[in-house]
């Protein structure tokens, strides 16, 4: 019996619950003026999020999928991408989308059930959100190929959750990075939860980065709950990808505090008590205290910071109100680059159908 | 006996089968302590226990494998899929094992599996939770395909396929799940699985349709009916096999026909109807075959969405342009 | 000018698009120094390099996955699945995404993709290598459907498919790959993908198939001939978007339509083509509408596989009885 | 940077090429009598293939896939079973499924395209050949699952490719497997090729066995030319897994001397001399030198023995060849339980048009 492989896993934090440095923080971090910036795309997020399930709570929206606890997730691998790098998110990485440039109102009339939502104005090569789980990574495979292809310094990153590492196609995108060293970044928002499937029930692996070893490539862990650990791995990742190095699966380690969606009740399988507990570790609350430790940020700020979002959200949801509501054969006319035949057909006839009923605007 | 909706009608007839026969067994993701998204499963692992009310990992290819295998031992599990979106990536294992098992080991091997799915839209669903590609299982050999309309019609052709020795493919149509309700007894009486149901007589045309369009088809029977036009109404509910017969019989009454289905037009179910029609039941008819459907089109998002349903108005334009015909 | 069969076609086609535009890459399984299990792609990685032939792991969800990020960077790829019977898993991309992309972000991003697969029975092959499931991918919207029948359509039908902006299912019937041989001209020469192709005319009956059909439903034409019957024999080419317009004007004109195709009877394309035919075609028809179809029933392992396949006695026999009515 | 994880694979082997124990040997290896059963099952194997290869090239088989070179993977792993267990093959494990029971006349009949060839007699509730490649591990993980309700003291085996080892579907039942410990072994026959792709372009993976990883149980390497390795890690993965400790990935290194299938022709994709040189390696020859060395066989042995296994092939493809050939409607009659009416219509039209044209027989 000998022993032909071995392999570790390796788990990173700079900041404690309480905000205080357990190792020499990453370059980016060491100035905190440097670090607010990603503190205000998690409190921008969070109230987004809580306009988002307001308005649907009051039928102004579809189902919405709050990231509340996980921004740290989306901040930090939102910051650490270039712009010339493609994200292709799950549905939950609105944090992640806005430091791309995705607008706000976009993503609320996404949700809001318009595809227009999806035609950024900002990151135009950007993937739409991406509802069937997982099916999303072969996509990003795909994207980074087309890098390495042309030779270009890009990366891809995809974003998925714990859930979403049980599908098939999610490993089938993964070994084909490993193999063909695609510039790809797997980022697993390890948030505990599919819906109402812990984590643990959903593989026996001990660490969701240890997935990676079985298709050849490094897998790390990361506190989810701490920004600069998230961005930190996440843009070593993509530099060795951008590099010709391969692929990186970063796990990030959180909790989803809030329901799965806003149709999920997630008091029917989890204990509130444990949610509760889990709030003590929530990102916001961490980068502030390191903030306000070093003396970089004051009840002012936080004061302001929170006014500012508030109306940047207000402002994005009242833009999104007051879209008027596409054309109905819309649902026509970005089907194919030139509409065939019989499909022209089928669209006059719509066209007449809701002209005679008057239908200008919809629900 | 109280009305209940058609999702608490599939719970009856899950927990009933799972009462008489210990070898039903109900898997998917998220039925266990949270009773599916939809609450099809509520109270089931209460009930009959974790050994046979299970949550499985997020992975559909592998919910409709596990069922193979499963049923090849004797089990019948009844697996849900949560939403029919998510289950084309489980149709490799439906169309070269499910349905195949049987035939391919001489009978030695079979596969008393039940795959359910709601499907559908008009309920403002997100992206991909609005599908209806019920034809394609239905070009699948050695499967059946069943779709309930109404909670009395779940509850009894869930029973029959859970019951059947052969996979099925059961398909929920959710905008119904909720409303109407009914009064179903819950008597252990399973609906049979090779007939359409004649939900209402008429002689002046036919209208054949499955699923939740079954409202807005009998609202359109209704208005006919205003106008002194009889219209007979089918629930294909078994798309296959296929009943024709009791299609052919009516058209060979009415002389006119018009199939409405959600699904695109384009290779939709309607068109195996209709071209049956336009083989054995030609001689009958007195006008075109209409079929009222989805476009060709992706379901569009929730602000569109009622565009693209079918309405009982484009069903009551389709059957006044044939009746047109004489 | 020599002639090929359609296999050189298709790598004739291919050779000619990557000639021409460098965003045009092949992948798939063993497509790359083997040159592919039937040689379509032989010789390409010599020609043009593994950065733009490529042979990739073994998965197929992966294989359409992988191409619709390419297209959406542009990209032009031409991807194999080895056998249709495997393409099962990667229905979810087509679905879900390739046929989404363009309508979901509003024209930002787009699929310009082609996903190549051999089909259909008759030679013989292992279990689950024969199969034709077209009619599947024709129900899905924002994709086209494409089947040559002969070299010089494979050449041209291909060629199009590749510069389209949209993903094309690209369906190669095997059975015909090597023999029937037919001068091809390399002229870069595109076929439209948006009509049915007429290769006999004749004004008594219409017969309408596609793929390797063709042969025997030519070769029925050629007996009804020596019959005094002239038969119209329409190859649809591409099934999606449908030309119905040439099949609907050649049935004006016979009043008979008999249709054949490989796919399982029920569900099959043929539904589609009848259902229009006992719409719009209805005044003109004088006679049935005929499917002749494979069974639906597993197609059988080749001991048996002969007569699963619809025979020019089947087609010759729908043809007759429908001549009857007058 | 902490480590959290941390993983090895180990490797086994008994004999060298040269037949000689490179460590103690495992029990039922001790009396070199008692391993003249697996020689005599590689035996019969490679004179089996030998046939249905000579049957294809003359018209009177199918497509058909060798296991030469493999067959140890084959006969260790079938000798490791009970006939309780349940084995789900790919498509060459011909070796395996003759020493669960299966008839050879079956198999013949299977890739002659006569679907009787799939009701073995034997193994009841062994699976058929799976074609589809990597489809089975589902069916193993769910009738592994069926043991384990049932409380049965029983195991699957699911035998998959190196090239199955990238099919997500492999994967999403592996990781099913490691969740809920399900009693099932996996053995992947490395060859080193899936038709022209090598190893190492399926996974940038350094092993196979660490796919095993991912789904959180072990995975561990052998020689799979060595039969007593294959025979001694399958068996204990199989006692493992009967026993409710979960399942077990067995990769058996070995390789595939011959073309893919009889319609393969592997000089397209790589070298003779690469062939060649892995002759040496192969498994019959390894356990002959052993038992030899032992005394334990003799050239007269051999000869009785390849007498034997050729007398048993023939008359194996003998009653095939005279098999009659089913009824045209057996491909209805098999489809349910019951025929639909609309099939009966189907069946009663291919019976007639069959009984006019007079084809009793077929080709
Ligand atoms: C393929 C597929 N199956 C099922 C669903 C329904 N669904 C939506 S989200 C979800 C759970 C996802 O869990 P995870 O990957 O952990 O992501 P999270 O929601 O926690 O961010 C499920 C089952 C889906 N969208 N896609
Ligand atoms: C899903 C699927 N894709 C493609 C094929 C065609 N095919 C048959 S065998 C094979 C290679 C299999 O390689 P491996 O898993 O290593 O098994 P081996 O043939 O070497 O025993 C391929 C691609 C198939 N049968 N199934
Ligand atoms: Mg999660
Ligand atoms: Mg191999």
């Amino acid at each position: 019996m000998t022993e032909i492989a071995s392999f570790a896993v390796e788990y990173r934090r700079f900041l404690d619950p309480d905000g205080q440095a357990v190792q020499p923080l990453p370059a980016f971090a060491q100035d905190p003026a440097a670090l607010i910036p990603l503190y205000r795309a998690m409190v921008l997020t969070r109230s987004f999020d809580a306009k988002a399930v307001a308005l649907q709570r009051t039928g102004r929206l579809g189902t919405f999928a709050s990231s509340l606890g996980q921004e740290a997730v989306m901040a930090g691998t939102g910051a650490a991408m270039r712009p010339e790098d493609v994200l292709l998110p799950s549905f939950r990485e609105q944090g992640a989308q806005f430091l791309r440039g995705a607008a706000m109102t976009d993503l609320l009339l996404y949700w809001g059930g318009d595809e227009r939502g999806s035609d950024f104005a900002g990151p135009r090569e950007d993937f739409p959100i991406c509802v069937p789980v997982g099916t999303h990574a072969a996509h990003a495979a795909g994207v980074a190929l087309a890098f390495q292809l042309r030779g270009e310094a890009r990366a891809a990153v995809c974003v998925l959750g714990d859930g979403a590492t049980s599908k098939g196609e999610v490993y089938e995108a993964m070994n084909l990075a490993g193999v063909w060293r695609l510039p790809v970044v797997f980022v697993v928002n390890n948030n505990q939860w599919a819906i109402s499937v812990p984590r643990e029930r959903q593989t026996a692996a001990r660490t969701l980065a240890q997935k990676a070893i079985a298709c050849g490539f490094e897998g790390v862990q990361v506190d989810g709950n701490d920004v600069i650990a998230v961005r930190d791995a996440v843009e070593r990742a993509l530099e060795q990808a951008r590099s010709g190095g391969g692929p990186t699966l970063v796990e990030a380690v959180t909790y989803r505090l809030s329901d799965h969606t806003t149709v999920d009740d997630a008091s029917r399988y989890r204990d509130d008590a444990e949610v509760s507990a889990r709030w003590k570790d929530e990102p916001i609350l961490r980068l502030r205290k390191h903030l306000t430790d070093a003396g970089a940020w004051s009840k002012e700020d936080e004061e302001q910071l929170i006014a500012e979002c508030g109306k940047e959200v207000e402002a994005a949801a009242e833009a999104y109100l007051a879209t008027p509501v596409q054309p109905v054969e819309s649902m026509f006319d970005w089907l194919y680059a030139e509409l065939p035949g019989d499909l022209a057909e089928q669209r006059a006839g719509l066209v007449a159908e809701a002209g005679a009923a008057g239908d200008a605007k919809d629900d | 006996m109280t009305e209940i909706a058609l999702i608490e009608a599939v719970r009856l007839a899950m927990a009933r089968a799972m009462e008489e026969d210990e070898t039903v067994l109900v898997l998917g993701e998220d039925v266990g302590v949270n009773g599916g998204v939809f609450r099809a499963t509520d109270g089931l692992v209460e009930r009959f226990g974790d050994k046979r009310v299970f949550d499985t990992p997020l992975a559909e290819a592998l919910l409709a494998g596990v069922s193979v295998g499963l049923g090849a031992q004797g089990f019948r599990p009844v697996t849900e899929f949560q939403f029919m979106g998510f289950f084309y990536p489980a149709i490799d294992q439906v169309a070269n094992h499910a349905g195949r098992l049987r035939n391919r080991t001489r009978g030695r091997l079979s596969c008393p599996i039940v795959l359910r799915a709601p499907f559908g839209g008009g309920i403002h669903a997100p992206e991909h939770h609005s599908e209806s590609f019920e034809a394609m299982f239905a070009h699948i050999p050695g499967i059946r395909v069943v779709i309930p309309s109404s909670p009395a019609r779940g509850y009894g052709l869930l029973l029959a396929a859970i019951r059947d020795p052969d996979p099925v493919v059961f398909l929920e149509p959710k905008r119904i799940y909720r409303a109407p309700k009914e009064e179903v007894a819950d008597d252990g009486e399973a609906a049979p699985l090779d007939c359409c149901f004649v939900l209402r007589e008429g002689s002046d045309i036919t209208l054949v349709t499955w699923g939740a369009m079954v409202l807005e088809t009998l609202a359109a029977a209704d208005s006919l009916a205003e106008e002194g036009i009889e219209a007979e109404v089918i629930d294909v509910a078994t798309l296959k096999p296929l009943d024709m017969a009791t299609i052919l019989d009516s058209v060979e009454r009415t002389g006119r026909c018009v199939i409405v289905h959600e699904a695109p037009l384009t290779g939709g179910f309607g068109a195996e109807i209709a071209a049956r029609l336009a083989d054995r039941g030609l001689v009958n008819l007195t006008a075109p075959v209409k079929r009222v459907a989805g476009f060709d089109t992706v379901m569009p998002l929730p602000k569109l969405e009622r565009h693209y349903m079918p309405s009982e108005g484009r069903i009551l334009a389709a059957a006044r342009e044939i009746l047109e015909y004489s």
